[in-house]
């Protein structure tokens, strides 16, 4: 309960740091739109060319594109959130004041999950309606809502999953800056062969067999069935990418937690939480 | 003479300073070169969607793998000399040796020059790799045949991008935008370039009106003239550009002409906007962060 | 002949304006008139509670700011027109200098990248280098990564840097905040040090009072922008009362010894209670001497001589709250 | 009977793949990647060796030594952001990590000292009071009564960038007394402020923790932070080297005094005189003071009155001109340092 409320009031802070800088959030705004819309131009371009790799999409590339693009931006956010969260608490020499709590790390992050998590639902969102309604991009005309953000958190959550395990090298590896081995290669692989811009089907088979260690393709995959082929969360074509995301999400989530852990109680064993001198 | 000399001296220390300091990120290192291979990977994929169909995007010859690679190496270059420029300052003087800088006999402009090495040894040399990568492993192929026009493009396009971001850099004082975002750098890289300087499209895919929007930026001339010289049956005489339809002279000409106008003009303008910027920041006292 | 004034300042004035919201400021006079002259080869001192303006006076002084009002030049140039030419003329070490110092490179590495960003000759930069590490005791930590030396060293390394190039002006804003009682006194050894050695004009900001008591030859103090005072230690001191006073501590006193004592000229009160003498006099050196001797003659066991000194702190105190009550 | 709110056994503590005098880039501080850790797991500091005592409840206790003693070290282990490599840690009648950050209160007064820059003076007070869970009803009421007792009521709608360094230090120690815990760490808590504000810091921290029997534990560099502790500990190297009252502290410098004596006409051949004195210890004259007309002579002698006024009158003979001369006890800093070189030539 009390944790609930700490970390809530992270989450405060982090919407009092944005009325600081409103402009950060317009620009944020814009950027996901500007990419967006990138990609939207590049399917634009070979969609007469793509139909065919293309045809179980029922040959709309563009819906295609637009679709993986958006819901990756949202999920990408959120991989980088905790070891973001961290290293820039760390640096602020923060960190050891939050840790001096019970639990203080943790609400420190999930109370910025909270946060990402809200902001990038809202600004996606208005992209892909955007998209549809402004653009055009077609989606099904039956799509059940519940069945897409039920599947999105699935998604949401694998992907903050992976992000602490990521999280937890920032002591174990003593990562303190720059990028992160786990969540950086997590991100690249998702790029190439999670089909995010392209449909895996297309991937050289000597390589394709990555894609099926990526919980992105499943993710991706299973909200395209939604979004492109109306199909609810219950149907069977979507039994098997929901089972799977189910595995992935609490897996990851739960190895998350145990390492971050882990990662904390041997940095409080070793050289501590925050900066020495 | 020995002014020149002496800032030539201090140039040649920071590039040492920033390889120390860049070659002791080893991890950082390897990242990149696995970056850029990466990013090529990405589009070389994409091109396959085509299920071996050729695509022809007239003028522009028909490989697309090159004509991405052309685009990702346009895209490194201006991101180090228009995107640079501002973080660059804002370190300087977040990091508090704005000071410091200020109180040597170099000129303004040295330092900070200097610490923009970093990603120039970071950014220039992707270029190569991204050439290479997209040579050796997805089947690019160019068109080398003349290096000199290409190499004039290139040294055009450096200069005009960087002349951008000493605009972009000096509103940091002049108009006091001390966070990380920067509306300039923000419209010309984050919007306009983004989205019109066709890294990984042609223009002719773009609504009209984006087209001409597009017509204002270094990039859309220098990667017009670049593809058209490298990809191999590239043409060299069919006007795409709104600008080429309106002027009638030969598309080449015309783009190396344009570069060498906002050469010539963004170069300056941002040197002395930025010169403007700290003799404001001095009045005002917000040239160093020590308080 | 005459001292030179290496820095002469004529009622300087400087407005911040002072954000208050959405597009709203509030003017904040930080230096409010300050007029100073600061002699060649002299170590003053700059004293005030946080925020006097202390720091804003020093940019003022270093060309880094540019005053409203007022006129002033250093080092012969003036502070508008000249203002680059005082730059590269003067050093500083900043708070912040720490940070100015790279953690990538070692302290040599450091010292080698800034003799070359001041310019120094060529030839010059190895001895150069070499002489300044071993003058502040770093030569055996100069392949030191900075994070993995003491914050003694860093700010000495700091100081080391900004001797490179032998400016005749050296500013130094609190050279010994966050340092332990150790680092600070070898500190501010090095300073007087480097005062003699290259008879730098070193002009520092404290609010260690024993510090500017330690070091300064004269110190301006500072309080919502004016300079209060500014003097000699002694003659702030001495401008407190007109009289000094001193107190002698001893068992007992013949009556008669106090009497004799009291017809002296310049003795201009003398009483004594509870085992203290205490004598008023406008000629104090004389005075105590005579007395000493006196109680002496008639062996009279002296246990303390005490002469009301001021101490900077009274000083300090007392300016300050002047200040408050008007 | 008072209860002992510390207890602290036998305690060790290394840093591992860090090394003060080793040249390596700020180890275990920002390592860069895998590549460099392997090759400094080898090296380690010794931070804390064998470091027992307690503390009793409503003491104010105070830490002091060099940098790099091990203070920091040693406050971090007693918070429980740090554990012991051995020995055993009872904090409030508890040894486990989960009660100790309960039953403390740490304030560090380093860097941006972990205040929040987006907030004002009193946004911080309450996110810090969230954090560690407080009832908002308490929480509101308790942040005004703090403020007023630090006197920063009439800025705490300020941000906190507005705020000048002294009063970001007075906010963090604000925020300690906030999160009311029977025992608060001060790590160096009048570095940064002027003397008339660390002053009033030290009264508060005095009155706060008597009206509420509080435990206070302070490290710091100032001996006036000092003054107002019931006992002191000193470290060096790691060890604790003393740990007694004040008045015990003083004891093996009972019968030794301090002879201050300021003289004009004061030539350094007179020193030499002095020294020759047989209960004179040590003696020495500064003349570098360049800021001042006349010189000071110190020397620590042997308490009798005789030798003074016997030094007083070979100077009176030599027209020397005393203007001040105190006999006085020793100072903490001379203290330490005696301890210091005391405990090595044990060893």
């Amino acid at each position: 309960m009390n944790f609930i409320k700490s970390s809530l009031s992270f989450t405060k802070l982090e919407y009092k740091s944005l009325k600081f800088y409103p402009s950060s959030f317009i620009l944020s705004v814009i950027k996901s739109f500007v990419t967006m819309s990138m990609w939207l131009f590049v399917s634009l371009f070979l969609k007469d060319y793509a139909t065919e790799a293309l045809s179980n999409y029922n040959g709309d590339f563009v819906s295609y594109m637009v679709i993986g693009v958006v819901f990756f931006q949202s999920a990408s956010a959120i991989l980088t959130l905790p070891f973001q969260s961290l290293s820039t608490a760390f640096w602020d020499k923060r960190l050891e004041i939050y840790n001096s709590a019970n639990y203080g790390i943790w609400a420190f992050i999930v109370g910025r999950l909270i946060w990402t998590f809200a902001y990038n639902f809202i600004i996606q969102l208005s992209v892909l309606l955007f998209a549809v309604f402004v653009v055009g991009v077609k989606i099904s005309a039956n799509i059940s809502v519940i069945s897409a953000i039920l599947f999105y958190l699935l998604f949401v959550m694998t992907s903050f999953g992976i992000g602490l395990i990521g999280a937890s090298n920032f002591f174990n590896l003593e990562v303190k800056q720059g990028r992160e081995p786990v969540t950086w290669m997590t991100d690249v692989l998702a790029r190439i062969f999670s089909g995010v811009y392209y449909p895996i089907a297309v991937i050289p088979s000597s390589v394709r067999f990555v894609s099926y260690f990526v919980p992105h393709t499943y993710a991706l995959n299973g909200i395209r069935q939604i979004m492109m082929n109306g199909q609810s969360l219950f149907s069977n074509t979507m039994l098997p990418y929901v089972s799977i995301m189910m595995v992935f999400s609490i897996g990851t989530i739960l190895l998350g937690i145990k390492l971050l852990n882990n990662a904390l109680i041997k940095a409080e064993n070793g050289n501590g939480i925050g900066m020495i001198v | 003479m020995g002014k020149l000399r002496s800032e030539f001296d201090s140039l040649i220390m920071f590039s040492k300073r920033e390889y120390i300091i860049w070659s002791s990120y080893r991890m950082n290192a390897w990242m990149w070169v696995l970056d850029t291979f990466f990013n090529t990977t990405i589009f070389f994929f994409l091109s396959l969607v085509t299920k071996g169909a050729t695509i022809d995007f007239f003028p522009y010859g028909t490989n697309y793998v090159t004509f991405i690679v052309l685009g990702l190496s346009v895209y490194y270059i201006s991101f180090t000399n228009l995107g640079d420029p501002f973080p660059r300052v804002a370190r300087i003087y977040w990091g508090g040796t704005m000071d410091l800088y200020m109180l040597s006999p170099l000129s303004y402009f040295t330092p900070m020059m200097g610490v923009m090495y970093r990603s120039v040894i970071d950014d220039y040399p992707r270029v190569i790799l991204a050439l290479l990568f997209g040579g050796v492993f997805f089947g690019a192929s160019y068109n080398f045949g003349n290096l000199g026009l290409s190499m004039i493009l290139l040294t055009l396009l450096l200069i005009s991008t960087f002349g951008i971001g000493m605009i972009s850099a000096s509103s940091f004082y002049l108009f006091n935008f001390k966070q990380k975002a920067e509306p300039i750098r923000f419209i010309f890289q984050d919007i306009i370039i983004a989205l019109t300087a066709g890294y990984y499209y042609p223009l002719t895919v773009l609504p009209y009106p984006l087209q001409v929007l597009g017509s204002f930026i270094p990039h859309t001339y220098a990667l017009d003239a670049l593809r058209r010289l490298i990809i191999p049956g590239g043409n060299l005489y069919v006007k795409v550009l709104p600008l080429q339809k309106v002027i009638n002279i030969q598309p080449i000409t015309l783009d190396i002409i344009i570069l060498a106008i906002m050469s010539v003009i963004a170069l300056p303008l941002g040197w002395w906007m930025y010169i403007k910027g700290i003799k404001k920041a001095r009045r005002e006292g917000t040239l160093t962060r020590w308080q | 002949m005459a001292i030179e004034n290496i820095i002469e300042l004529e009622n300087i004035v400087k407005t911040y304006k002072i954000k208050e919201g959405f597009r709203k400021f509030k003017p904040f006079n930080a230096i409010d008139g300050v007029s100073l002259n600061i002699e060649k080869g002299e170590i003053f001192g700059l004293l005030g509670t946080n925020g006097a303006g202390k720091t804003t006076l020093i940019k003022i002084m270093a060309g880094l700011l540019e005053a409203d009002k007022g006129s002033g030049k250093v080092l012969g140039y003036d502070i508008y027109e000249n203002h680059k030419k005082i730059r590269s003329n003067v050093s500083l070490v900043a708070p912040t200098a720490d940070v100015g110092t790279d953690n990538n490179l070692t302290v040599k590495q450091n010292l080698e990248f800034w003799a070359v960003v001041y310019n120094l000759p060529k030839e010059k930069r190895e001895e150069r280098i070499d002489y300044l590490l071993t003058f502040l005791g770093l030569k055996e930590y100069e392949n030191f990564w900075p994070m993995s030396i003491s914050a003694g060293m860093r700010q000495k390394l700091a100081i080391a840097r900004s001797l490179l190039v032998q400016n005749p002006i050296l500013f130094l804003d609190e050279p010994t905040v966050k340092l332990d009682a150790k680092g600070a006194e070898s500190i501010r050894k090095f300073i007087k040090k480097i005062n003699v050695e290259f008879n730098t004009t070193i002009i520092l900001t404290t609010h260690y009072i024993f510090e500017a008591e330690e070091l300064c030859s004269r110190v301006a103090i500072m309080n919502k922008g004016k300079i209060r005072s500014c003097d000699t230690i002694n003659n702030l001191r001495n401008n407190l009362e007109k009289y000094d006073s001193f107190t002698i501590k001893c068992e007992t006193l013949k009556a008669k010894t106090i009497e004799r004592l009291k017809l002296e000229e310049n003795i201009i009160e003398c009483n004594f209670k509870n085992n203290e003498l205490k004598i008023i006099t406008d000629k104090l050196e004389k005075t105590i001497d005579l007395t000493t001797r006196a109680l002496r003659k008639e062996n009279i066991q002296i246990e303390s001589i005490n002469t009301t000194e001021y101490s900077l702190e009274d000083i300090f105190i007392k300016v300050t709250t002047e200040e408050e009550k008007i | 009977m008072i209860k002992k709110i510390i207890e602290i056994k036998n305690i060790n503590k290394k840093y591992k793949g860090f090394d003060f005098n080793k040249s390596e880039r700020g180890v275990g501080l920002w390592i860069k990647n895998i590549f460099q850790l392997t090759s400094n797991k080898a090296d380690s500091t010794l931070a804390l060796k064998d470091i027992t005592f307690s503390i009793s409840e409503g003491e104010i206790f105070g830490i002091y030594g060099s940098n790099g003693a091990g203070k920091t070290t040693l406050i971090k282990i007693l918070s429980g952001l740090l554990n012991p490599d051995s020995g055993s840690i009872n904090i409030n009648g508890s040894s486990k990590n989960y009660d100790i950050k309960n039953s403390i209160s740490y304030i560090s007064t380093n860097g941006w000292m972990g205040l929040e820059w987006q907030l004002t003076v009193r946004e911080n007070l309450i996110l810090y009071g969230d954090i560690f869970g407080m009832k908002s009803k308490l929480l509101n009421k308790r942040s005004d009564e703090i403020l007023e007792l630090i006197g920063m009521s009439e800025n705490k709608n300020k941000n906190i960038s507005q705020l000048s360094a002294g009063m970001r230090q007075k906010l963090t120690i604000a925020r300690g007394l906030l999160i009311d815990k029977p025992v608060m760490y001060l790590d160096e808590p009048s570095v940064s402020l002027d003397v008339n504000s660390a002053r009033d810091l030290r009264h508060i921290v005095k009155t706060y923790t008597k009206k509420n029997n509080k435990t206070a534990i302070i490290t710091s560099h100032v001996p006036a932070d000092l003054a107002i502790c019931n006992r002191i500990m000193f470290l060096s190297k790691g060890e604790i080297i003393a740990l007694e009252t004040k008045e015990k502290l003083y004891e093996p410098y009972k019968n030794r005094k301090v002879l201050d004596m300021k003289c004009l006409y004061f030539k350094d051949e007179y020193l030499e005189v002095i020294k020759n004195f047989e209960s004179v210890l040590t003696a020495t004259a500064d003349f570098s003071k360049n800021s001042k007309d006349y010189i000071e002579i110190k020397a620590v002698i042997k308490n009798d009155k005789k030798l003074v006024t016997e030094i007083m009158d070979m100077l009176l003979d030599k027209n020397v001109i005393i203007l001040n001369m105190n006999v006085k006890d020793v100072s903490i800093k001379e203290i330490y340092e005696y301890y210091v070189v005391d405990k090595e030539t044990r060893d």
